[in-house]
This record gives C-alpha cells, structure tokens and sequence, in this order.
C-alpha cells in the first residue's frame, strides 16, 4: 500500500476514533471557503494538538482541482486530505468518482447534520454521501443600485427589461460561468418569469431565454467578474448590477461599492441557495480520516457556525439552526451591524428557496448562454 | 561618381580612450595620384583609413574635397570605394551578389551591372567560385572577393588595407599589376595600405611612412627608400643595420672603427648618431673583420649574420655561399650609408 | 599510397554524427521520459471520447461551428498580435543598437512588460481603458470623444494584452539578436553606397532573418495560447472566444477529456502547421555565422 | 556612424510609437498600483483615501513569503537546468545536421505547442508515482518540460551567429567540449543566455496548470496564489488582487532590474566593436 | 605534451560537395622538422591544415602519430597548436587571457601560466596592448596575438596558417627569426603555410608544393628552388618568364631562336615544351634584341618588361636603370634556364 502524505496507516479498513498520532492535514480551498472556515480550524488544531499536529492550506479554483486529484490518485499518492469546495468542484468529483463516501458510515460522529437549516439540509442532499455541508447561504438574485443613480429600480423581471432598454448599457451581469451572482440569477430566471420547468435547462426554459435575449440586446457588456460588475458599479459606468447576500455586503465593508447602494428583489423571485462542502478525496489514510471527521463534527457546532458569519461574505453563512449573529465574533458583528440590512431577514423568511442546478444541467445553462446570449454579438 | 581634383586632410587625429591612434595627419592627395600608407603594425594605417572613408569620426580635424567639408558626410555619401583589412564580406551573399551589391547601391542598370561583375570576378580569378557563399571560399579568394567588390564601382578614390595579404606571389604580382591598371585606365584615386614595401615602391607615386599614428616621412618611393627622414624611417625601409656611434667631422665612429657615410639632419659634431646601411649594400671586400654566425637561403641569395670581435653584428645579403664560421672582412659603401642623429628621439 | 582507409568516423562526421551528439543525449531524455509519455496519453485520451467512434471528439469538434469557429478566431487574435510585435521591435531594436546615454534604461523599461503577468496586466487594461479608465476620462474631459471608447472586454483588450506582454518578449529576443551580427558589414555596405534603408534591409534584416522567425514564431505561440487574458479583458463568448477557451470549458466545465485534448491537439496541430512554414521559410535563409571574414 | 539631432522621419515615427508605448505601459501600471494602494476609487481621478492596508492583507492571506521562496527557488531552479539541458542541445541542432535532426527539432518544439490541458495530468500522475510531485522537485520538473524545448528553440539562432572558428581555436589550445562552452560559448552566449532566462522565468511563472498539478501544499507557485485570488470563487477586494498582483511584478522586477544590471542584452563584440563609433 | 617521432599523412582527402580541396596527400613528418605548404590561392594549404589539426573530417586516408591512428582523435586531443589564417581570437577576452587560456587548458599552474604568458605577449610585442580586446586591435596585432596563443603552450606540432601575412618588412624578419628560434628551442615541429617563398625558403626544412589540391613537389628549399618538378612548381617559385616552344636535341626552340637549357622531365624529342628563367636571371648581355617597355622601381633594382620583335614578352630585374624605349640584347644563362615538357597537363 502506498504511504500517503505522512499517515502512517491504511487507507481503507475501519477509522479509528483518534489518530494513531497527530497528523498533519493538507487542506485544499476551491470555493473560498476558508475566509469563513479557517478560524473554525485554527481554533480545533490549537485545542486538539493532539489529533492534528499542523494544517496546510491552499487555495486553487475548482475546475483544476479534479485533474490534480486524479493525478494523484492514479499515482497512489493523495496528499490532499480535506477539500473545501462549492456545487461546482463536488459535482465535478461526484462524477469522477474521487471522493470517499463519508455518509452513512459516520453519520453518528457528524452529529451536527443533524441540525441543518432546511435549505442547508436541502443542499446536502446534492451532495449525497460525498461531503458534508458546512456553510450554507441563500445567494440571490438580487439587483443592486446606487440610488442616487436610479431613483426608481425596477420591481419586475419585466421593469428589468424595460429599464434597460430606456437604458442601453446600464444593466449588466457578470459572463454566468465566472461569477456566482450572474449564475444565481440564470438560475432564478425561471422562477421569476414562471417557466416551465426551472429545473430543464434545455426545454424548460423558454422564457427565460427569450428574456435573456432581449436584455442582451441591450447590454454592452459581459464582465468576466463579479468584481468588474462591482467595480462599474462604484464608478457609475453600471446602474443596476445583479448580485447575491454576501456580493452585497462584503464589498462594501471592503470599499469597493459606496456603502450607500442599495439592493432590490424582482416580484416573485425565489432564492437559488448556495452552500460550500468538505469532502475527502479516497486515498486518504484512515488516521487522517479520523482527524478529519473530529474536525467536521467540531466545526458543525453552534460556536463554530457563528464564525460563518465573518463579514458578510456569505451572509448569512451558518448551515444550522440557532446560531443568532450575536454568537458571532465582535468585528464580524460590528461589520453585520453596520453593513447588513435589516430587510434580509424578512427576505430569507418570507421567498422560497430552492436548490440550484445540478452540474450536468448548470453547464448546459452554462454552454446555451455562451452560444446564444454571450456570444450572439458574433455573426457566425 | 564624384569626381574631384583635390583631397585635403587637414590634421585629423583619432584617439582611442587616451592613445592617440593617429594624430595630426595632414596631406593633400591630387586626383589620380597613387598614395600608400607605410608604417610598422599598428601605427595608424587602417585608422586612417577609416578616417577617410567616414566609418570612425575624427576626434580633431578635417577632411576637404576641394572646397566640400567631407568630413560631416556619412560614409555612403563619399563615394569612396574600401578593400577592408579583415574583408568584411556579407557572409549571406555569394561572391557574385557581394561583388554586385555596390553597383546596385548605385543603381547602375542590371545589364550592365551583370556585366560589370563578372569583368570584376575575372580579374580577381573567381570565375569557378562565383557562386559560393564567403564562408566556403580559401583566406586569398576571400581577400579577391574584397578586391573586386571595391573596384566594381569605380569609386573616384579606392581605399585599400592590405589588399594583398592573403595571396600568393604570384597572383600578387598580377593583382598589383591589375591594381595599377584600373587605377590609370579609370583614373582613379588610390590610397592603399601595405607592409610590402616592395609593392609600396611599385604601385605608388608617393608614400607616406607612418610610426605611432604620426607622420614620419612623405616622398616618392625613391625618396624614401634612397633618402629616409630619420632612422625609424630608415630602420622601417630596410635598413637593417642600425649601428650606433657618434658623429664627428663627417664621419661615425663605431665602436672605434670610424665609417664614412651621408649625414641626415642636424648633426653637431660629438652629438650620438646612427649609421643606417641595408643589409644588400654592405660590401664583402672592405676592412671590418667579423665572422658568420647565421646563413639563412633566400632563393639565389644568401641572408648572412656576422658578428665583429667586439660584438657588433652586422646583416648582409649576398650572393656568395658562406658557412657558419667563415671570416668575412665588412666594407661599407659611403654613399650607401646614412647617418642619422642618434639619441632618444 | 596505402589504401586510403578512411574511418567510419569521418564519414558520420562529415554527416553532421559526431561525439558532439551526446550533448542532445539529455535533453533528449528528458523531452521522451518527461513529454513523449504523457503526451501520447493525452493523445490515447482524445482518441477515447465517451461515446461514438475512435476521431469522435475530433468530428465533434468540426461538426460545431462554435468550436470550429475558435481556431479562426485565434489565427485572427494571434497572428497579427505576434506580426506587430515582431514587426515593432526590428526598428525600435535597430534604433537602439548604438551606444546612447541612457540606453539602459530605456531597454529596461521597454522589457519591464515582460514582469507584469497576466493578471496585472488585465487589471491594468481593465482600469485603465475601461470605461471610467483614465484615458476614457482624458478622452471626454478634453472632448475628444463623447461617449467612452471601448477598448475592454472585446477583441482590442485582447490585442492590447498580447501586445504589451509579447512585446518586450519579442524585443528582448530582436535585440540580442541584432547585436550578434557584425557591426563592420554595415560600415563596408555604407562604403559601397548603400544608405541606411538599404543596409538594413540588405544586409541586417537578411542576416537577422533566422532570428525574426524564431522569435515570429514563439510570440505567435504565446499569441496563440492566450487564455486567461481572453476571458479577463476580451469577451470569451464572442469575439475573443479562443481555441484555448473551447479546451478549457471542454475540460474543467464539461469534464470532457476526450474533447478537450482534442481541442488542445488540433491546437497544437494549428500551430504546427504555422511554425512549419516559418520554420521551413528559415531553413531557405541563410543561417550561419555573421562574422565578415578575418579577425 | 554619427548620429544628427535632427532625425529622420522614421526615427520620429520609431521613437512615437515607442513613447506611446511608455504611455499606455505608465496608464496601466498606474492604475493597478493606485488601486492597490486605493480606498474606495468609485467615480473619479483618484480614490478618496489611500492605505498601505490591501497590502498587508494579501501578505497574510497568501502566506506570501514562503509563496515568493518557493516561487524564486523554482524559477531559479527551471531557468539553471532549462540552460544546462537546452543550450547543449541547441549547439548541436544550430551546429550539425544530421539524418533526423529536423525530426528532432520538431520533437522540441511539440511541448512548446502542445498545451499542457494535453499532458499535464497524465504528467502528473507520472511524476506522483515516482515520488517526484508533491513537492518542489514536481514543480521544478513539470515546468522545464515546456522550458527546455523553449531554451532550445531561442538559442539556435545565437548559436548560429558565432563563428565556429573561434570553438576550433579553443579546441586548438586543448579546450575539451566542457571548456568550450563553459569558457568560449557561454560568454558569447550571454545575450542569448539571458534572454531565454528571462523568458523561461515569466513563462514558469506564467504556467499555472503545471505547477498546480504537481505542487504540493508547500510548493505553491505565486502564480498559484495569483491566479486563484483572480478567478477562484468568493469575494476579494479588486485592490488586494491588484496588490498581489503588484508584488509579483515587484519581484520579477526586482529580477529584470537585477539580470539586466549584471549583463547587457548585446554582445560584447557587438558592443566593443560599437564602442568606435 | 605528447612527444613523436614521425607523423605520417597518408593519402589524405577532403572533397567539398564534388571538388577536391584537398587529394591525396601523402607525408611522413619526422620530429623536429620544418615543413612549408606552398602553392597557389585556393590550393589546399589550409584545408590541409585544417586536417591535421582535426578539424575537418577526412573524405579519405588517414594521419598516424608514430603507430597511433590520428584522424580519429578530436582536435583538443592531438596536442597540437595552430595560428589561423583568419586568427579566430576569442573576442570576448584580452589578449592576455587568449594568450594564456591555452595553458590553463593543458592545467599549467597559475604563476608558470603568468610567466609564460608574459613572456608570449614580449615575444610578439604586444606588452602595451595586453590588456586590450581583439577589437581595439590592429590587424596586425590580432595576427600577433593569434601566434603568441599557439607557440605559448608548446606543442608538438605547430600548424601556422600565414601567420606572418599582416605584418610588416621589419616585423616579420622579426617574427619569422623568432618562430625559428622557437623551434629550434623548443624541439618543437612546425608546417607552415605561407604565399611568401622567400619566407618558406629560409625557414623551412622541406616545402610541400600544392597545386588544385595535388602535391606537386616536395623537396628542399633549395631543390624546389633550382630544380622545380614541372613548370606550374616553376611558375609558382618565381620562374616569371615561361615561353612555349618545342623541344629538340637538348635545345629548345622559342620563336625561332633556339636556346640551350636544362632538361626536366620527360621530353622526347619535337614536343611541346615551355623554357622557365627567373626575371632574375635574365641577363642584358646576350643576343635576343628586344625593347623596353615597361619599368618599375623596386627600391635597388628594376623590374623591367622587354618586348621582342616577335611579342614574345620578357621579365626580368636589373640593376640597370634602364627607360621605356630603350633596347636591350637579352640572354639566358643555360645552367639556370629549365626546359619542361609542355602542352596540358
Ligand atoms: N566549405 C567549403 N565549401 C566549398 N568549397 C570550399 C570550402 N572550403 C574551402 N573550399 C574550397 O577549397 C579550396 C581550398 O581551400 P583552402 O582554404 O584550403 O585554400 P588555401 O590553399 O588555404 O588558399 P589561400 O591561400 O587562399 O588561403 C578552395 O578552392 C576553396 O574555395
Ligand atoms: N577600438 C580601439 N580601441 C583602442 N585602441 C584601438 C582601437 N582600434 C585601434 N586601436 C589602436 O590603434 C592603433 C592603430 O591601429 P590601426 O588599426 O590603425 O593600425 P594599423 O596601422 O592598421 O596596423 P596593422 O598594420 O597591424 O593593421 C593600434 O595600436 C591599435 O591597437
Ligand atoms: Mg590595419
Ligand atoms: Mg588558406
């Protein structure tokens, strides 16, 4: 059997409870995700030296994540024992067959699962038996304005289309493959406009494509980033920008859009939630997955969970139940204060939220917009 | 081409760092005059060169043909034809598109540009390699190539350094033949660089003898070889034998053996001074007894080295087939041999 | 005469085989043991498309106009992005070949681009010729024009990218080479008559020929390969949609590996046929040492 | 030659077009680094505050010195085997041709067209099972494989240039092969040397597929860092990008500025043979 | 240094494309000797070089090293040393380190090397210019620098391509008596090439004659000078005046006038055959009348152009000082006049 990153044991048979010894885990960060974890970590390797000697993180994008790990584990060589990643990278792995299943085997030691918020507990559910869910947020759509600009935002998909067209330009949404908000907002699409099938997006779309067409016509431009929508925002070249939670709230804690924009919901909208997971890739000794297993059922706890919160960046970010802001630490409850609005609460409270696309139909989605919205500028 | 009746150097200097490589050259040079340039290995010949042929600015100087400050122009615009010391062929042309290449700067039509060339590569002998890069052509044919690409463009002056270097005797004799032909038939003027000095005293009508970047001597070569300036000039044109004394009433007394000779310059009597006498013009029936130390053949004649009881040694050139070892008695003809100031100069 | 025997060793040697060969040895080895292998998996890979016949995702790739589309839209990026860069540093390294007070600094600041990087570049494009940029705000201060100029996210961001990072490359290269050739040829052209337009265009460009389609042909690669200054400042849906962005999205979006060595192959195969004529135009050119003779 | 004051027309039009250059180059690296150190630049000239703050953050959030180590031993490490491996090769394939030298000039010049979407992964896996990724020698080893066809590619020409009469001199005076290229070529070679250095490290820098896939958790590349603080997932500040994105160029800066201090990108005979002029 | 008794050449070619540079070249070189390589531009001398050296592959033959086969040993092997004809200094370096770089090769330790060095550099009289580069050279100092790098590591075997062809009168006496003394010093063995016969004459043991590739002659100096094997080898030494004419009991017929000689070669009776006399050895006091038609100035003597009546063109050298137009009665000593069988060859 092949040693693996310094585990000392197997890598299949029973897990024990505890590490042999303290191990030292490589953690690999496709979805951002440490911004909202790594405290959660840090705080469990410093109390449980004695299960997790150290923790190496890195950080990479999905797509490239699944190659690595193949590579690695058709070499017999995994050294990555925990990977963060969002719907896109599990799906991915799902489909290459990468990830140890975790579920049911230790749904005893995970016991925070239990205690899932529904659209977390929701969101699990993509993941089957391959991850578990640790932070959990419900996204968009939503529009966002600097109200100086637009006095009146729109109020309707079909406000939307007519603003833009009164407004060649000032509508934009970042290319729905680079950017979370411009997916979510593909994804909301056919909620709000009552399509057929929202969950199809091949034959269950018309409408929404229909729409997508038209407003192209009056787009100008599609950001590769959100950032870049965020930024045209800030400097007025964009009036109304598409845009989720946590892209609402921590670019404005950071500066990057004037605290004073404003953010709006299209009638009849549903929120396309959104969460991130940890899984295990196979390959991985069994006394790095008892470390890793301690670690989750750690960080599912309420104390931890508030961590979620950081600065808004997920916001509202916690996957379970009872776990109010004011557990969270001073200055992510300082920036919430400041930064958050009051109405998200009542928004999450009162919309309906649903799971987003699975991978196969998202990249359809994906593949159909570049072809007929994004790349319609091109005669072919 | 531009034709001229007058080129005028006008003291131009050019230093390299802090040594000047040439310094203070001043010399008028007539239309279709044959000039060389003669001096030993690094005095300045090619820097001169150069100078002339605007490829190095002056660092002082001037340079006028007839009443145009040449000096400001850029090289092209001299129309100036140059054999380069090192060749300086286009490794990526055939000897044919060297040899053509100028004509065309010229714009002389393809025709007669054709036929131009190949006259060209049939007076350097060429005609079997006209279309071989430079790169797989011999040291000699290289420098031909350099010749031929020169004079094909009947330039009003013809800079040549050390055009002859690489040939053989014969083909020398020829190409200095064949040199000499174009200059007259073409009326071109000629200033060429050798360390010939037979083929100096040849080809030119006038030379000009170069030591340290300075002007030592300017003359027909019957000046210079009969009646050099100084002993350097002396010394360079074959004097081999530099004997020191000094000079007193008309005469130079050697290691006590007192010569008579043709005094040169401002010679006090008493002053130290040089008697100068070429190895072909000492005499084997005078009075001075030495014997041979060295016996070199050179073809019919004999390069012998004598030495003197008191350790003067004497270089000779003669017919007479001498051993290592034979007494010979030393004469010196008075008319051959100069006296020179001697002393640090 | 003895029979003139003559050692098998010459004759290798006048083949071009000699002990000097070895030199390739590691390189060589490593190319194979480190190239070859996984290359030719990668091949297998395209070769093994999830479903249909063994040139399936090859047909796939043909059969779609959206994809067969990148390969002219790349040629139409790459190659006049490496012309002008190839074509811009001759002069301006011509220019330069002489000694000048501050030479240095003006080569180092021409190369600087080189250090930038893909992202600051993009970053730099994007504040700085976006929309808000500071020279589309020049531009409608001074009322130069009214409405901002588009320079982003389409295909000029592209161009500008590939000419600001491929560039210095192409100029770092030109200039090196330019300084190998022999100073004295030009001085004997100009004694010839030749003025400076002929001498550069007889003797330099001839002899920096060799040099130029090296360096055509890496900046029409780097060119050609451009990725993420596609999708950062071009419009990766239309305009700049390349080759590289068909195999990306093939790869990592669709996990389709058969169709996104494909696509990479063709790519490489695109290139090829390019490199090949340059690198077969060369092989006409002299190519040799540009020394002039003696010394 | 001398050089007039007053230029040609195409000296205006080289020495404009080069000026425009430094404009555009000025507008874009000013703008990055007035972001970078930028707090809130929304609708205007400049941004209302600055702060040396996005900085710091990026520091941390990237461990970025052990990153800058790891980035500068690997880049250090390619370009020094990249030259080793390449420049013998490319005398011989500038030197001689022999039967089956341009099949193997071809062979060089597949890893520099064939992306690495082709090869990489299977060029992992090779390299996993030899124990060689997961760490720098993996990093170091996946990226000379496009590097040292690269080196080979840009010093056929520069070898070409040299006179091989000055090797056979070298070999007259009893220099073996070594010497000759370590005490005759080399220094001849250095504008080509360093050209290709310079080249072979932006591109090792550049190449984000083939360092991901064989680093390990403490060989990340910078460019790992960057690429994924510019196209990962998740909400980063533009002006912490565009600090890291400044001390990337800072460094390769810092190696430009030193590599072109030490050795000048023109032949020394170029250089001594200019100096008449 | 490796030490030989005897280097053989046997039957060494080198072909270029379809024309021989070099053919069969069969040579025993004994330790200690002098050889000169002789002949006409583009003959083979450098190529022949070049073989020995190692530096071009053989098309055919091989060179032993007493019973060691040569050929196949790379250049830096053999132990040889060589002056280029184009010089081939490293630029890169001063002259000091061109010099010295080949004791460091052999592994000379570092204050033997500095003494050497120095001692090269003083040889060649390059001491200023040390620490200068090969461009900031003259051509003359270059082809110095090019000769102190070869003798300074004292081979076995000295290979000098014209080393002496850019230097002047004075110097290259100098020169060519210091080579001498190197190698008659140093035990060393020496092949020399050279266009300047006086040159190999005096300095050489043996001369090898080439001619398209082909020895000619190889003999003595003395033996190619008076007893050239055929009239090309005549021609090439000097033997100016060549005249064709037929061959006929001892004597030879040119133009009517018959003239007596020395036979050489094969010449039966009422062939084609071509008289050879030196322009030297022409005398003014025989009986053929001819004109004056053209003089040059040689420093002592004139080179003189004389015309019969029939436009038979004669060489020769006096020193007569004779003018254009002036008649002449020419005659040819028989005991230096040579008779060779005509017609192509
Ligand atoms: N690379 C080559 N390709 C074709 N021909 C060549 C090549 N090198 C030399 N030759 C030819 O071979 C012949 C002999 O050349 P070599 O250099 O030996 O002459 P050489 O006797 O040294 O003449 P020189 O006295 O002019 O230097 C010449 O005619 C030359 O043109
Ligand atoms: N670039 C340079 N830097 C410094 N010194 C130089 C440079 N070029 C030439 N020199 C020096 O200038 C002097 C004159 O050189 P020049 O080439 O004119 O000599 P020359 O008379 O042609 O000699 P030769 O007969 O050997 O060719 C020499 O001592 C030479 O070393
Ligand atoms: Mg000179
Ligand atoms: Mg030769």
């Amino acid at each position: 059997p092949p040693e693996s990153g310094g585990g000392a044991t197997g890598t299949d048979g029973p897990v024990p409870e505890k590490p042999g010894k303290a191990v030292t885990l490589n953690v690999l960060d496709v979805a951002g995700n440490l911004q909202l974890t790594q405290g959660m970590i840090d705080e469990f390797v410093s109390k449980n030296g004695d299960v997790i000697e150290k923790v190496t993180y890195t950080k990479a994008t999905a797509p490239e994540l699944v190659g690595k790990i193949k590579a690695q584990q058709d070499a017999n060589r995994v050294d990555i024992d925990l990977v963060l990643t969002g719907v896109d990278g599990l799906a991915a792995g799902i489909d290459q067959g990468l990830w140890l299943p975790l579920l049911p085997t230790h749904a005893n030691r995970l016991t925070g699962m239990a205690a899932y918020l529904p659209g977390a507990e929701a969101m699990q559910k993509l993941a089957g038996d391959n991850g578990v869910t640790i932070t959990y947020y419900p996204s968009g759509p939503l529009i966002e304005y600097l109200p100086k600009n637009v006095p009146n935002p729109p109020k309707t998909a079909q406000e939307l289309l007519d603003y833009a067209k009164a407004n060649p330009g000032a509508v934009q949404y970042a290319r729905p493959s680079n950017s979370g908000p411009g997916r979510t907002f593909l994804m909301g699409l056919p909620y709000l406009l009552g399509d057929s099938d929202p969950k199809d997006p091949e034959n269950g779309w018309d409408k929404t494509w229909q729409f997508l067409k038209e407003l192209d016509a009056q787009i100008t431009l599609y950001p590769s980033s959100t950032s870049e929508t965020m930024k045209n925002l800030a400097n007025g070249s964009a009036k109304i920008i598409l845009t989720t939670t946590g892209w609402d709230i921590n670019p404005r804690v950071l500066g990057t859009v004037p605290k004073e924009a404003k953010i709006g919901t299209l009638e009849g909208f549903h929120w396309v939630t959104d969460a991130h997971y940890a899984v295990v890739p196979k390959g991985v000794s069994t006394d790095k997955q008892a470390a890793v297993l301690s670690l989750l059922t750690s960080m599912l706890t309420p104390e931890q969970q508030a961590k979620a919160y950081d600065k808004g960046y997920f916001f509202p970010g916690p996957a379970i139940k009872d776990v109010p802001l004011t557990m969270a630490p001073q200055d992510s409850q300082q920036a919430i204060n400041e930064y958050g609005r009051p109405e998200y609460a009542d928004l999450i409270a009162n919309n309906p939220l649903e799971v987003p696309l699975d991978a196969k139909a998202l990249v359809a989605a994906f593949d159909r917009w570049d072809r007929e919205v994004g790349g319609s500028k091109v005669k072919k | 081409m531009t034709r001229f009746d007058r080129l005028r150097l006008d003291g131009v200097t050019r230093r390299f760092g802090d040594a000047d490589a040439l310094s203070d050259l001043t010399l008028e040079i007539q239309r279709g005059e044959f000039i060389a340039l003669l001096g030993p290995s690094g005095c300045g010949k090619s820097t001169a060169l150069n100078c002339l042929a605007g490829l190095l600015p002056l660092t002082a100087g001037s340079i006028w043909r007839d009443e145009i400050r040449l000096d400001t122009l850029p090289p092209e615009r001299r129309g100036f034809g140059m054999v380069f010391q090192n060749y300086a062929l286009f490794p990526h042309m055939s000897v044919q598109k060297n040899v053509s290449f100028g004509l065309q700067m010229h714009g002389v039509n393809r025709t007669e540009a054709r036929r131009r060339t190949t006259d060209a590569i049939r007076l350097v002998h060429l005609e079997e390699h006209a279309t071989k890069l430079p790169g797989q052509l011999s040291g000699g044919q290289q420098q031909r190539v350099a010749i031929a690409r020169a004079v094909v463009i009947e330039p009003s002056l013809v800079l040549m350094d050390e055009p002859l270097s690489n040939l053989d005797a014969k083909l020398r004799l020829e190409m200095r033949t064949e040199i000499r032909r174009l200059h007259q038939s073409l009326g071109l003027t000629t200033v060429y660089v050798t360390h010939d000095q037979e083929e100096a005293l040849s080809l030119s009508d006038r030379l000009v003898v170069l030591r340290d970047g300075r002007v030592q001597q300017i003359g027909t070569p019957e000046e210079v070889h009969t009646r050099p300036a100084n002993r350097h000039v002396a010394d360079f044109m074959g004097y081999r034998n530099l004997l020191p004394g000094s000079f007193a009433s008309g005469k130079i007394n050697i290691l006590g053996v007192r010569v008579t000779g043709t005094p040169v310059g401002h010679l006090p009597d008493g002053t130290p001074a040089v008697a100068a006498i070429r190895p072909e013009d000492v005499s084997l029936d005078g009075d001075l007894e030495a014997t041979v130390d060295v016996v070199e053949y050179q073809g019919r004649e004999f390069t012998v080295e004598a030495r003197t009881a008191d350790g003067l040694v004497l270089h000779l050139r003669t017919g007479r087939r001498l051993a290592v070892g034979d007494p010979v008695k030393i004469g010196f003809p008075a008319d051959r041999l100069l006296i020179f100031p001697g002393g640090p100069s | 005469m003895t029979a003139a025997t003559v050692a098998v060793r010459h004759r290798l040697a006048d083949r071009g085989v000699d002990r000097q060969m070895l030199l390739l040895v590691p390189a060589t080895v490593f190319v194979v043991a480190l190239f070859i292998y996984p290359f030719a998996y990668g091949i297998a890979v395209s070769l093994q498309p999830a479903e249909g016949g063994v040139l399936a995702a090859y047909q796939a790739f043909f059969a779609d106009a959206y994809q067969r589309d990148t390969i002219v839209t790349t040629l139409m990026i790459a190659l006049p992005a490496a012309v002008l860069n190839v074509a811009a540093s001759v002069p301006i390294a011509y220019r330069m070949r002489g000694r000048f007070r501050g030479k240095r600094v003006v080569t180092t600041i021409l190369v600087v681009p080189i250090t930038l990087g893909t992202v600051l570049t993009a970053e730099g494009l994007l504040n700085f010729l976006g929309p808000a940029g500071w020279l589309n705000r020049f531009l409608m201060t001074t009322g130069l024009t009214d409405a901002p100029v588009r320079l982003t996210n389409n295909y000029w961001g592209v161009f500008l990218s590939l000419v600001i990072t491929g560039f210095p490359f192409a100029f770092l290269l030109v200039l090196s080479y330019l300084s190998g050739i022999d100073p004295s040829l030009e001085r004997a052209a100009a004694t010839l008559g030749a003025g400076w337009r002929q001498r550069f265009f007889r003797i330099t460009l001839p002899l920096l020929a060799p040099g130029l389609a090296t360096t055509f042909c890496l900046t029409f690669v780097l060119a050609f390969s451009v990725f993420p200054s596609a999708i950062l400042v071009g419009d990766p849906t239309g305009s700049t949609r390349v080759i590289s962005i068909a195999a990306y999205e093939a790869a990592y979006v669709r996990y389709d590996y058969a169709g996104a060595s494909a696509a990479a192959i063709i790519m490489g195969a695109v290139e090829l046929a390019v490199i090949a004529v340059v690198l077969g135009l060369r092989g006409l050119l002299y190519t040799g040492s540009t020394a002039g003779g003696k010394g | 030659m001398k050089r007039s004051i007053v230029a040609s027309p195409a000296a205006w039009l080289v020495w404009g077009a080069v000026i425009i250059f430094f404009i555009g180059l000025a507008g874009v690296i000013g703008s990055v680094v007035v972001n970078s150190f930028g707090v809130r630049w929304f609708d205007s000239w400049l941004p209302e505050e600055y702060t040396t703050g996005w900085y710091g953050q990026a520091w941390d959030e990237f461990t970025l010195l052990p990153v800058l180590t790891v980035t500068l031993i690997v880049c250090l490490l390619v370009a020094g085997i990249s030259v080793l491996v390449g420049v013998p090769a490319a005398y011989v394939l500038a030197r001689r041709s022999f039967p089956g030298s341009r099949a193997l000039y071809l062979l060089f010049l597949l890893p520099i067209l064939m992306p690495p979407i082709t090869y990489g992964i299977p060029l992992a896996t090779v390299l996993y099972k030899y124990g060689l990724a997961g760490h720098l020698s993996g990093v170091v080893l996946a990226n000379l494989v496009p590097s040292i066809p690269f080196v080979i590619l840009t010093m056929t020409p520069f070898i070409e240039q040299i006179d091989p009469a000055v090797e056979r001199a070298a070999r007259m005076c009893g220099a073996r092969t070594r010497h000759v290229f370590t005490r005759i070529l080399a220094p001849l070679l250095i504008p080509g040397i360093l050209a290709s250095c310079i080249l072979v490290v932006v591109r090792t820098v550049g190449m984000f597929e083939l360092t991901f896939l064989t680093a390990g958790p403490d060989s990340q590349t910078l460019v790992v860092a960057l690429f994924y603080s510019m196209s990962a997932a998740g909400i980063r500040a533009q002006q912490s990008v565009d600090a890291m994105a400044v001390i990337y160029s800072l460094m390769m800066l810092t190696l430009l500025v030193l590599a072109l201090r030490f050795v000048n990108p023109t032949q020394l005979v170029a250089r001594v043979k200019e100096d008449q002029y």
